[in-house]
């Protein structure tokens, strides 16, 4: 049994994906204190080592090796960009040290490859990606053009993939009017702004995030085109607060799982509103997904150790003890519970919501919420995602489990 | 040294001849229908006053500059539109009349290089310090009196010493031609004799054709076989030193009456 | 007017002037002659600032040391550089005023100066309007001489000005040069030349400077009573 | 393409570029002046960003009405100018003008690195935005498109201010024959009595303000947010370079050219709009080496 | 004349040797030291791997300092060889380590060529904006056929093989490991030689006077492509090593950052040196490591004052302070010409 459980933890502290990065630590801090204010698992108290993603793969490497190995750490939550996902995944596995991938989109790490050591706390882009394309048809059946405006780089590219095979093939008649991907960190779309101006497409996407998407949305504000088209933002739940006024009522919201400052099924909860309390005195912000991320990957770690303890009925866990933990490891962090499937993907649910401006706070909220169960959005093991897709037909929207609430 | 032109005079092509050179800059004319002859084994000294073109004449025959109209034939070859490494190839070296050196290499680098760029550099491993045409380079350097500062950089020289390393450049081309536009302008007239004395001796040992601007006659009368005189981009007068320096026209608007 | 005490001026870590103690009177003529190398345009440049010196220059009585370069010439003193240094951006006629504009000295005294220039250097008058980057070797230091006489009310430093001229109109110069100095009795001259048949007759000092330090030249026999 | 679309792309273009020119133009001065590419000048420009948010949230907070943020967009400018650009020069780059010009360009380097996490330190990570003076002008509609008067009417205004300003500043006044002089040649220029020094610093310090009055002008149309300034800067170096050496007119063309060049891609080839800066800096310089507006340098011999 | 030159430079020479010989030991006891590494220290091999790969595509930058070009773009050949290492992997999964290296080589100096016959036209900023453009567009183009590319998540490049041998990764990395000091040895002497040579002499006078260069009847242009071919090479080798050593490789390696990254490391190392290119890579990768690891965000500020102090205290780099640590120990007489005149 060691005197602390050293873990490891690759974010973003410096870069853009600092929006993320920077409060999922908040965050960690935050539940780190509180289990350690219990005893820790098991009587041992956890120290985290932050690695900064921002400061380049070489580094990340390093650090990542360093830490895992003459650092101590028993287990990795590594990391925040897909790509360097696709770095650490294997070095992990060769470094034989078990890796929870946190907030690591890519749905093509565990349809490409096989890993005993690497899992993943949430579910993927495929999961999020359906989860919109569900909740649009559901809320929006009968729009007839559609324009997206990414960011160009793999998110942007594969997101709008995945949205844009299934829209094929649940609602065939839709009409593409437009695909813009501007570089990732444009300061300017007014251009594509004025180009949709005269389109006037029915929807308008945008899987953007952090300053991209503020700048968007803005822009597509300050220049009406709220006003005539729906933007659909799967990932707007990250830029409620900035957003403030510039997001008007009636366009749909989703955030990358089920995570809302107000969750539904959780928002009355004690352990929820007490996190709630500490990170806003913490920070002063409301927390955002990557918060939520870090819950889960935090609340799969701790799972995983007190059931091999518990399993095992040993004082600490060896390594392989651990491994067996998490095969279908069942977890909750601050949303609704998860399980990690066969080929250690993450089963999350998929909250998704429309925009309004209730004044209960200086910035949108959502109303006509659904939670849709992670289960369904998911393709069968061995099956990768595109082509499960593809399958697929107008009648998987319904075959999908959802709850829905008012607000 | 080369043997080309051993031989001084021959029937055939003169080695350098240029044909109605004509070049405008705006609104001056600095070359206005030349036509010069130069014949191998001679020294050709060019005097004129400022601005009458001189520099632009080696200009255009180094293809410096492209005449506006008029040919340039170096032995019958038309060479107006080679680039200056064509002609150089062909056996023409220049020195300058702002030396145009390898200012962060040293007196004797500068000249190692222009060995190395002469012979080609057969073995890419070899220091350039190590090259067999060192002790060559040294004496070359000897010539021009520099011998003394072989291992300083050429930003530490003065303007004096830049020149004379400036010629020695030239001259470890192994040039049948070589064109120095004032070659002891800024050489300190104590030396300007001796240097010249040296150079021109090894110049006629080694049988090189020379092409020299110059504006001390002292110079002119020592060392020339032959003075052109330029004015306003046109030859004005061409003969011996004698004869030159005498001119009239000469002492008017070149040499001025008093040193006359 | 100008002196030197115990001046010795290096560039980098490399000493090249040693030990120079000499003074210059006001309306002086002082050539100074030296083999190639031997110092005299770092002495030149030590006077405007350009050398890292220890010591004591005075000018007019008062220390030149603490004034950054750019001050100097205010103080009335011309130089024309070796290697003429002209700005190419500009036309000829630009070149000369720009010592004039630098020191602001207002458009009648510009033009007055500039008159006077042009009644030492008339070839500059028609080359005026050409940009001064073509001008040719020797036009070049005429326009770099008559910038030094723009702002050069007091001391005038002429590096080498007659080098690359043709000798009629180096001649000319030189009676034009005397014939200013002995016109304004308040202008002191310092010239480098290796021509010293060109300075006959006309400095009245000569300096001898020889591997950075300066000999007995102040006895020399060219010497002439102002 | 008809005619309705080619003029929508032709405004988009031009207001974008008249926001690349701004912050170009600064980069284009220093680097013709001193010879420096001023990486740190992205960093400007974002600081110049975060300080007119700060600044005009914070008046705003006071009750002062959303127009006063014109002002404090070039307090925010002249803040940064002094505040930074005068420093960074003072105390860094004037102690190595005698050292090789890529030293220099590292000092700044270096300071765009410190600056990057200064700035993240002072503002946080969080992306700010600030659109009252964008607010305060309204809109106007053109093809059925809706423009904010901002974009398009008061940054091309402000652009084209700039560089006649500027240039008659450089060509006509006393002080910028100087400062031209300088660029050519220092040391030459200081012996005939132009301080070289103050020269520097005042040019460093205009380029400096220029930098902040970019980012000050962008604030309005863009989240401010860190890294802001490494984007900005690249395409300010393309600009710098097709432009031609130092030339200001030269910036404005590549400017309009860049802008131009992104907002008909935009229309036509969305895939290449990435990649119009560098395209057209590569077409240009394979037409005019020395750039759009330079001259081919004639080295007397 | 000052003829202390003449007195003094045999002087100078020697103590030039005696410097040449205390460098050269201290270059045998860095390199013995670096082999040590993954015996002594081995949770610093990863890192001084990266750094050694990083220091070879240096070099490459360090080459055409010399010439006095500053390249923005010369992560391209970085890159390209990166990426021809990871499509060869892909399409040969039983390639072997030197035919990737090879290959990825190959494909560097190919592009150079490309490159090379273009940008060598141009000077100054021309030359660096038009090398960051090139490299910008190779950027653009991983970026947008992300079907091919895998886009900004990169591919990934699975272990090749060792002289037929398929090794794990602690074995593979210690290989990796020594070849790339024994290619920094190799290559680090070879360079050292060309710049010494007439060819690598007459690439470096580039820098002072091309109207020279060309009345000495040679052509500026091909002079400076043979440098920017031998450049982009060595880049390539960077390149291949980084991608063996990280396993992917992602566009970012071909961003405009690393680009400016690897000039920074050239003038921080001493601009111009062989040495200083691998010292300087070591310094800046560790500094960066440790720095990101104990000052969480305020890495950039901290490597930045660094090499702010560097720049303006020993501008001659790291190298430039190892030698005047060294000549002030040697300094048994003075050289200065002024003393010796005396
Ligand atoms: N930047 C420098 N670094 C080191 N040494 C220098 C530097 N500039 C000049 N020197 C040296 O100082 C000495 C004096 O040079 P200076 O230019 O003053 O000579 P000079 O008398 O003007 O010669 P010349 O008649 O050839 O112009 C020379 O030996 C020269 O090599
Ligand atoms: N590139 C150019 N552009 C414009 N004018 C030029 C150019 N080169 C030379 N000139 C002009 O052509 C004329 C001849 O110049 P050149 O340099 O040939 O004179 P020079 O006889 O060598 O004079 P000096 O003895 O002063 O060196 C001069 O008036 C000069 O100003
Ligand atoms: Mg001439
Ligand atoms: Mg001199």
């Amino acid at each position: 049994k060691p005197e602390t459980l050293k873990i490891g933890m690759t974010t973003f502290l410096t870069g853009p994906a600092s929006v993320f990065g920077v409060p999922a630590r908040d965050a960690m801090d935050i539940f780190v204190a509180n289990l350690n204010a219990e005893g820790g698992i098991n009587g041992v108290p956890i120290e985290v080592t932050y690695i900064d993603e921002g400061a380049g793969a070489e580094a990340l490497t390093s650090e990542f090796r360093r830490v895992a190995q003459s650092g101590g750490a028993e287990i990795m939550l590594a990391s925040i960009s897909s790509g360097n996902c696709q770095t650490i995944a294997p070095l992990a596995e060769d470094l034989q040290v078990p890796n929870l991938m946190w907030d690591c989109g890519t749905q093509r790490i565990f349809e490409e490859n096989e890993y005993d050591y690497v899992f993943r706390t949430q579910g993927n882009a495929t999961s999020e990606m359906l989860a919109a394309v569900a909740y649009l048809l559901k809320t929006n059946p009968d729009f007839k053009t559609i324009a997206v405006v990414n960011q160009d780089y793999a998110w942007g590219r594969d997101s709008w993939d995945i949205f844009h095979t299934a829209l094929e093939v649940m609602k065939p008649d839709v009409e593409v009017v437009g695909e813009f991907f501007p570089k990732f960190g444009s300061p300017d779309f007014s251009t594509e702004i004025s180009r949709l101006q005269a389109l006037r497409p029915d929807v308008i996407l945008s899987t953007s995030w952090g300053g991209d998407l503020d700048t968007f949305v803005q822009q597509s504000f300050q220049r009406g085109l709220m006003n005539t088209s729906t933007f659909v933002l799967p990932l707007a739940e990250s830029s409620l607060e900035r957003l403030g006024p510039s997001l008007p009522a009636g366009h749909i919201v989703g955030a990358r799982g089920d995570h809302y400052f107000l969750h539904p099924e959780r928002r009355d909860d004690a352990d929820f509103q007490s996190f709630m309390e500490q990170y806003k005195e913490a920070t002063g912000d409301i927390p955002v997904y990557s918060v939520f991320h870090a819950s889960q990957a935090f609340a799969a770690m701790q799972a995983a150790y007190e059931k091999a303890i518990a399993d095992n009925g040993v004082d600490w866990p060896s390594e392989e003890q651990l491994l067996a933990a998490f095969e279908g490891l069942e977890f909750q962090g601050l949303g609704r519970p998860l399980y990690l499937r066969e080929d250690n993907q993450g089963v999350e649910s998929q909250l998704m919501g429309t925009s309004a401006q209730t004044g209960d706070y200086p910035f949108a909220t959502l109303e006509n919420i659904m939670i849709f169960d992670g289960d369904g959005l998911l393709p069968p093991i061995g099956e990768t995602s595109i082509e499960w897709i593809k399958g697929l037909d107008a009648s998987f929207v319904d075959t999908l489990q959802v709850e829905t609430y008012d607000n | 040294m080369t043997s080309a032109t051993q031989g001084t005079r021959r029937s055939g092509p003169p080695l350098l001849e240029t044909r109605d050179l004509v070049i405008k800059f705006g609104g001056v004319t600095a070359a206005n229908n030349v036509s010069m002859q130069i014949e191998a084994g001679r020294n050709l000294a060019i005097i004129g006053p400022n601005g009458a073109g001189k520099t632009t004449f080696l200009n255009i025959c180094t293809g410096w500059l492209k005449p506006q109209q008029g040919k340039v034939f170096l032995e019958g070859e038309d060479i107006t539109t080679l680039p200056p490494r064509k002609i150089v190839q062909r056996g023409v070296a220049r020195a300058f009349q702002i030396p145009q050196l390898f200012t962060e290499h040293t007196a004797l680098e500068n000249l190692l290089i222009s060995a190395a760029a002469r012979d080609g550099m057969r073995n890419p491993l070899q220091s350039l310090h190590r090259i067999r045409q060192r002790d060559e380079m040294m004496h070359l350097l000897d010539l021009v009196n520099c011998a003394d500062v072989a291992d300083r950089t050429v930003v530490e020289l003065s303007e004096g010493q830049r020149k004379l390393i400036d010629i020695a450049v030239a001259l470890a081309l192994k040039p049948r031609l070589l064109l120095m536009d004032e070659p002891t302008s800024g050489v300190a007239s104590s030396q300007k004799h001796e240097v010249m004395e040296i150079l021109v001796g090894a110049l006629a040992e080694a049988g090189v054709t020379s092409v020299f601007v110059e504006h001390d006659m002292g110079i002119v009368a020592r060392h020339a076989d032959e003075v052109a005189v330029w004015n306003a981009g046109n030859v004005q007068l061409r003969g011996t030193p004698d004869e030159i320096l005498e001119h009239p026209d000469v002492i008017r608007d070149v040499i001025g009456e008093e040193v006359a | 007017m100008l002196e030197f005490r115990n001046v010795t001026a290096s560039i980098g870590i490399i000493e090249i002037l040693r030990n120079l103690n000499f003074r210059v009177d006001a309306a002086e003529t002082l050539a100074l002659i030296g083999r190639n190398g031997a110092g005299k345009t770092t002495l030149l440049r030590t006077i405007m600032g350009f050398t890292k010196v220890s010591g004591e220059v005075l000018f007019e009585g008062k220390p030149l040391t603490p004034l950054v370069p750019a001050k100097r010439p205010g103080l009335g003193i011309g130089y024309s550089p070796e290697d003429r240094r002209l700005f190419s951006a500009f036309t000829v006629e630009e070149n000369i005023l720009l010592p004039a504009d630098a020191a602001r000295l207002g458009a009648v005294e510009t033009q007055r100066r500039l008159d006077k220039v042009y009644d030492v250097l008339p070839e500059l008058k028609e080359m005026a309007d050409r940009p001064a980057g073509n001008v040719s070797g020797g036009q070049g230091k005429m326009v770099a001489l008559a910038r030094a006489l723009m702002i050069g009310t007091k001391l005038v430093m002429l590096d080498e000005p007659f080098q690359g001229l043709a000798p009629a109109l180096a001649l000319r110069y030189a009676d034009a040069l005397r014939a200013l100095r002995d016109a304004d009795r308040s202008i002191t001259l310092i010239i480098t030349e290796s021509n010293p048949a060109l300075l006959r007759g006309f400095a009245s000092r000569t300096l001898v400077i020889e591997r950075g330090e300066v000999s007995d030249g102040s006895l020399s026999p060219e010497r002439k009573q102002p | 393409m008809n005619l309705t679309i080619f003029l929508l792309a032709l405004f988009d273009g031009i207001s974008y570029a008249a926001l690349v020119f701004i912050v170009a133009l600064g980069l284009t001065l220093i680097f013709g002046v001193m010879r420096i590419l001023n990486i740190a000048h992205g960093s400007l420009y974002a600081i110049g960003a975060y300080a007119t948010v700060s600044l005009t949230g914070f008046f705003l907070a006071l009750g002062f009405s959303p127009i006063f943020a014109f002002p404090l967009m070039i307090i925010s400018a002249v803040l940064v100018g002094m505040l930074l650009g005068g420093p960074i020069e003072w105390l860094l780059l004037r102690r190595i003008y005698d050292k090789p010009e890529v030293l220099q360009l590292l000092v700044t380097f270096a300071v765009f690195m410190i600056l990057e996490d200064a700035q993240r330190l002072v503002w946080g990570t969080q992306p700010y935005f600030q659109a009252s003076a964008l607010q305060a002008l309204g809109n106007i509609t053109l093809f059925g498109v809706t423009y904010t008067v901002y974009q398009l009417i008061l940054l091309p205004l402000v652009a084209i201010g700039l560089l006649f300003g500027l240039r008659f500043f450089l060509r006509r006044t006393v002080i910028g024959k100087l400062i031209l002089a300088t660029t050519e040649d220092r040391e030459a220029a200081q012996s005939i009595g132009i301080d070289a020094d103050r020269v520097f610093l005042f040019t460093f310090i205009v380029g400096a303000v220029l930098a902040g009055l970019g980012g000050a002008l962008a604030s309005p149309t863009t989240s401010i947010l860190p890294g802001m300034g490494a984007d900005m800067i690249v395409l300010s170096f393309a600009v710098v370079a097709t432009a031609g050496l130092g030339q200001i007119e030269g910036a404005a063309v590549a400017a309009l050219l860049i802008g131009l060049g992104r907002s008909f891609a935009v229309y036509v080839w969305p895939e290449v709009a990435v990649l119009v800066p560098y395209l057209i800096m590569v077409l240009v310089l394979l037409i005019r080496p020395q750039g759009l507006f330079g001259s081919p340098v004639a080295r007397k011999i | 004349m000052l003829d202390t030159s003449q007195r003094s430079a045999p002087k100078l020479s020697d103590k030039a040797g005696g410097l040449r010989s205390t460098r050269s030991l201290l270059t045998l006891a860095g390199v013995l030291l670096l082999a040590a590494v993954p015996l002594i220290a081995p949770s610093m091999q990863l890192l001084i791997n990266l750094a050694l790969a990083k220091g070879l595509a240096v070099l490459g930058v360090t080459i055409l300092l010399r010439a006095g070009q500053v390249s923005f773009g010369h992560a391209l050949f970085f890159g390209v060889s990166a990426y021809v290492g990871a499509f060869l992997m892909a399409s040969m999964p039983q390639a072997d380590l030197i035919l990737v290296l090879i290959a990825g080589v190959a494909g560097a100096a190919i592009s150079g060529l490309l490159v090379g016959l273009f940008v060598v036209r141009y000077r100054g900023i021309f030359f660096g904006m038009l090398n960051l453009a090139f490299s910008m567009i190779f950027w653009s183009i991983l970026e947008k056929f992300y079907h091919i590319t895998g886009g900004a998540d990169g591919i990934r490049l699975a272990r090749p093989t060792v002289l037929g041998m398929a090794l794990e990764r602690p074995e593979f990395e210690a290989v990796l490991f020594y070849l790339s000091l024994v290619l920094m040895v190799g290559l680090g002497w070879f360079t050292l030689r060309w710049f010494a040579s007439p060819v690598g002499q007459i690439f470096q006078t580039i820098k002072t006077n091309e109207t020279r260069l060309e009345y000495l009847g040679l052509s500026p242009k091909r002079v400076l492509l043979s440098g920017y071919l031998l450049s982009a090479a060595l880049c390539g080798v960077g390149g291949s090593l980084m991608a063996m050593t990280q396993g992917v490789v992602t566009p970012e390696y071909v961003w405009w950052v690393r680009s400016a990254e690897m000039v920074f490391i050239a003038v921080l190392g001493g601009a111009g040196s062989v040495r200083g290119a691998f010292i300087g890579a070591l310094i800046y990768e560790i500094v960066r490591v440790y720095a990101s690891a104990f000052a969480g965000d305020i890495w950039q500020l901290l490597l930045g004052s660094f090499l702010l102090i560097i720049i303006l205290f020993a501008p001659g780099g790291i190298m430039g302070i190892a030698d005047s640590v060294m000549n002030r120990r040697s300094k048994s007489q003075p050289t200065n010409l002024g003393e010796d005149a005396q």
